[in-house]
């Protein structure tokens, strides 16, 4: 491998370089390279711009979330407390959905409980019927 | 040291532009920088407001940041004759990416999708509970044929008036869907000012609404609907889908693909079939539907007059379709008694626009009796309103000559 | 957009208006409004007829169902008890599900933990493996 | 005042027809009430009847439900001339949307990535448990060959005859494939005759199976199946797939796409891509394919002679799979000896249709002894009867001149 | 359907058969037959072989794992243990998340909880951002 | 009797293969047995290595394991007379199956949905939270640009040598998009050489890593990351997709679908889109992609001198991009002070492989000091060589004329 890059580098710098098809890849190569470079020195120029603009409109509303907090300790919580989290958001979010599913459906999924409709109620025991399947829009 | 020194020499002469045709003044050139038009700053401008009001506002998010990502995308400068990447380019044989997506909008293909997806997540109890208020999502289809009339009145033939028209049904795909059949050069207009007036509702119906009701009118509150049967609700997609569909054939696409989601979700047995009608296949195209409806507004096919007059038809479409709806609820009231009058406030979400239309009437009946919940009577007329637009696509689709 | 609207009406009732292409106009907005109303009137006819049908051989079955149940009030579950109708119906499910794969699979999918499994494993212990992802047809 | 008399003469020869090209009745000429044939309403019939056993009866709902309501989508009536509905129709460079639908089974993309799925969802370890039981896989073919031959004597040509034969294989996606390649006029009527055989798999098996088996060995009880290792399940679709695609190249789409996807699914590091390989993509085909393959029976091209021939011959297809399944069980039988004998009725598996015949087989089987499950030895034939279907599809392909 | 296959036996039978085109439909039925018995013959074959080389790895690492242990009883869990197990499952599977999350994104999303973000909201609750979800590859 | 004694005479000489041009021994000519070449040995042996790799030992599985089995699929050997199976058959205007997944290969179309998907996936916090690492993913950059020198040096075209270039980039979809658009011939080669070395990240990089780097520069700690706000995470895509598209259009639709689905991610009201665009939508494509490509490498196509070639080039290319990010951190270190200093392993990132190259940083990084953690910091330059090679895609298709 550093072989074929050393006989490449080598057979780079000769005389015959620059001239016919070797010049225009490099060429391409040095326009390729600014390129490069100026979009991502670009981004790296604006986005500490970005940051100040918006904690400016920040720092009008709350003065204590500019501060730099550094990388947050990996909150390392009990089995047992993610699972009552869990719970609690479950149960939360299923408040949610039943709210939205009165809006627009005015009635909860109530299905007869016949054989032929096995697979159909299982579906909707198990199913997430959340606010992400509210039609919103086409 | 001579290789280092012709290199400097071939560097100088690179920069300044004098080395053949390859230098870094012909690439910035092709570059944005280079290729910029005013038009394309404007469209841009365009496409971050539809992204603001998206985000902030929740005006349709699902629908506006798509479509406002693709203006900004397909508004970005560059050399058409380098590389094809506008919806319409094709170089050496090779069509734009952008042109692939756009394949589904202009064959008429993504809307009935949409329209499969949008079966499969719509529950049509509220109109099977109380069927006679599918006449006001009859009555605001006035919309559409008034602003066809003010379209030919404006100058544009009949196909282009048709197309034009279908944007007073407040229903983007149906729109996009009939454009692309009979007047594929004005779909990107059509498409985006569908869709934009279909996040503007909360703005254009209200003052129109308060304008045409009184105050009593709009306090009424309606009979509590009915709980309807499964049996019902498997046999409606059916039933619904042959009566449409053989007075208007033309709408056979669109309501085939509406009632069949439909049918999907409601037969109790396919449930994972509409589980991805309305869940990755909508998703997936909403999103390629949205980007390449945004990406077809480049601005030397899209700024021109004409956009700015379908603009101009497509909110007084919206306008009309409200008072039609508005007003037909007050003409049915003449013939109701007692409980069975009709909340005019309703009426307005006999433009399609579903859920958004209704929710902005449950949102003005609240203002002025807070228990009054107009929302469950409004879908009835908000669903009959997309079937309405959809027969009245089926009408222009078969009498307009293509 | 009220004035436009106007200007448009003043120029519709002109003596100019039947005829040559507003003619045609005028001809399909007639055809089109006449057959949207004929459409939904159609259906606004059509299915009290289809609810009495299906009400006749309901009321041979169970006399109580087809009253007017009226919109019914939004039943507001306390969290706690929406969490434990959730885990009873999933742990319902799951026994559902535990019976369908045994007949399809018999067996449980027993996997080694060795390392480079981990993404498998996760797939697997998450994945709602459910009556919806049996094998019903092509 | 002038204007509203005029209006009102107008209006007057407009409902009358004498009004220029544009009116009311011929409007109703284009709909459905003037365009309608007997044939669409026979075929509107067959496709309630199928949503009606697909709903009640619980038969193969994914497929009969997109089907039937294909079938009555495409049929109904509507003026050709005048847009493009059906799925052959193009009009002015434009394809219907049924058409682009259609594309997906006409090119025979749909019914690889089927198998993708399939293959996604299947468990292989019955069969790799017991492999001599992918003989009866085998066995059951003789229907496809029987049925070629008969399609023969009945006068199809050999293209014609080799495409009918495979609805012996209980295959819809191999069917459609084999269709697609050397006999597409043929794709619609062999497509639904596949799917409505497959469908009704509970009710053409049963008296087969009875009729040729004997009480004993109904109720002939199986050695259980022994646990199957993570790494034969791993290696196994890799060899299989060498195997039978050399043995029969024709079949390397089909076969391929099939043991791709169970790959996915046990190689336990592309969870991820399993998932929606069985799950999304999976589920979006059905639809499609389900329903395209319906709207292919528009009654001008489907109600033909040909079509009641195809039929009948799938259904003695069906009969002599299943006679073949079972009657080889029996042969095996003659050279096994103690607990290793089979019993016949899960030759009746050896058809594909999963896991419906596997199904009737444990249903069968209980019916004579309750405490008998044969279902997961069913499984065996079950799933060589779909790699034996593609082996026969891949010679036909091949060995057919197309 | 017996009858016409009966009257397809019969024209079989005659001394016509094996000429032209039948001819050909009988040459493709044997061809057809074997090589359909040929590929699952060959299966039949070599997945005892599979079988007892895999085996032969597995004993020198676990001489007791090869043993026919045959189809595993159906194991009834009382809805109980299974809510238990499930939970269980869930906490640790979450942990897991979190662990990966924190590598790829150093920190949880924090939302802020503002009206136009309901929508946003409720996804990131219910959403199981798992292991799945980790950037793998393109 | 005078039927069966001529049945026997029949397939006797049906066996031999003297009855005509249909028998056993012409069938078997046209099995893979028959047209079985040494190199499609060759290459079922390489897809049976990738598959091991990608299960054994996790080398990007979701990549390997489909390119394995499409390379396994598409060296089985037939007759291509008979049947249109490989990627480019094309019989009797039916085209292949492969041939259509192969289009969403050839026409470019894939790759931007994969960035879609990567963008909805991808969090840009360390990239906003420490904007200079950008400047690392450029560098990495001259893998690309040596690279296509080398090519110009083994006697490729500019085209050619453009799309080998790319192949340093490290990037699978930018290389697909490139080759398909300007070398489509070379497309498998580079397509096959792209991925395989992503997945070889671990192996390649270290030893480079390691030759550049000094034992204290390899324990250095860096700054903790700072917290980003959402706000910022807005408007990251849309200002990046702006100011990087400017500079290169040619770049526009892989960069676009890249900001695009990082949008619907941060935007907080279409997760609903995010979800499947990073989750079925990616899958699908993913799938189809690596089958596709892994078809595409049938060996009388794909085994030549030229493959190894472009093999050799990336390897090289590989390793260059590694050492330019490493060296490049040490350059900019002379500029930087104190705890501002770069752990110059980050550099390695550079290369875009997401997250591979990162971890193999991770990893490197805590051989040396095991309470160092350098991922998050990696991940800044691993993103911005997402963005650096689509910029240097961008500027090669507008510059090399095609
Ligand atoms: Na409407
Ligand atoms: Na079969
Ligand atoms: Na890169």
């Amino acid at each position: 491998m550093s072989i074929l890059a050393g006989i490449l580098l080598r057979q780079t710098i000769s005389s015959e370089m620059i001239s016919g098809m070797m010049k225009d890849g490099t060429g391409i190569a040095v326009v390729g390279m600014i390129t490069v470079f100026a979009g991502l020195l670009g981004l790296t120029f604006i986005l500490p711009l970005l940051q100040r603009w918006i904690d400016r409109g920040q720092i009008r509303m709350d003065r204590s979330r500019t501060a730099d907090e550094g990388t947050p300790a990996p909150v390392r919580l009990a089995p047992k407390e993610l699972a009552a989290i869990s719970a609690a958001i479950h149960a939360h979010m299923c408040f949610l959905d039943q709210a939205e599913k009165m809006k627009l459906t005015w009635q909860d999924h109530e299905k007869p409980y016949t054989p032929w409709r096995l697979a159909g109620r299982a579906e909707h025991l198990q199913g997430t019927e959340s606010l992400q399947n509210r039609i919103r829009s086409r | 040291m001579s290789m280092s020194s012709s290199m400097v020499t071939w560097l100088t002469g690179f920069l300044q532009g004098d080395s053949g045709s390859l230098n870094l003044m012909s690439y910035l050139d092709d570059t944005g920088f280079g290729q910029v038009e005013p038009g394309n700053i404007v469209m841009i401008l365009i496409g971050l407001v539809m992204i603001y009001l998206a985000i902030k506002k929740d005006y349709e998010p699902l629908l506006l940041v798509p479509i406002g990502f693709g203006i900004i995308a397909g508004n970005i400068p560059y050399n058409p004759e380098l590389m094809p990447i506008g919806y319409q380019d094709i170089l050496g044989g090779q069509q734009s990416v952008f042109g692939l997506f756009y394949f589904g909008v202009k064959s008429g293909l993504f809307p009935p999708l949409i329209f499969l997806g949008i079966g499969a997540m719509t529950d049509f109890s509220a109109l099977l509970s109380n069927p006679k208020l599918l006449l006001l999502g009859a009555a605001a289809q006035i919309g559409i044929f008034l602003t066809l009339l003010g379209s030919l009145l404006l100058g544009f033939n009949l196909q282009e008036a048709a197309a034009i028209g279908i944007i007073g049904g407040a229903d983007g795909p149906t729109a996009i869907f009939v454009a692309s059949q009979i007047s594929p050069h004005l779909l990107g207009a059509i498409a985006i000012a569908a869709y934009s007036y279909m996040g503007l509702v909360p703005v254009i119906q209200p003052p129109i609404m308060r304008l045409l009701t009184t105050d009593e009118e709009r306090k009424r509150k309606m009979k509590p609907v009915r709980q309807v049967s499964q049996t019902e609700k498997i046999l409606f997609p059916i039933i619904a889908f042959l009566i449409t569909s053989f007075i208007a054939p033309g709408a056979i696409t669109l309501l085939g693909m509406l009632f069949f989601g439909n049918l999907l979700k409601e037969s109790g047995v396919t449930d994972r079939l509409a589980k991805d009608a309305q869940g990755s296949l909508n998703n997936i195209v909403v999103i390629l539907l949205g980007f390449a409806v945004g990406t077809s507004t480049q601005a030397h096919y899209f700024l021109r007059w004409d956009s700015l007059k379908i603009f101009a038809l497509g909110a007084v479409s919206f306008a009309i379709a409200t008072a039609g709806g508005v007003l037909f609820a007050k003409f049915m009231n003449l013939f109701l008694r007692g409980d069975r009058k009709i909340n005019p406030l309703i009426g307005a979400a006999g433009v399609s626009a579903v859920p958004d239309s209704a929710r902005v009437v449950e949102v003005e009946g609240r203002k002025y009796d807070r228990k009054n919940h107009l929302l469950m009577h409004a879908m009835a007329p908000n669903i009959a309103g997309v079937i309405g637009s959809a027969i009245a696509a089926g009408v222009l689709l078969s009498i307009v000559p293509h």
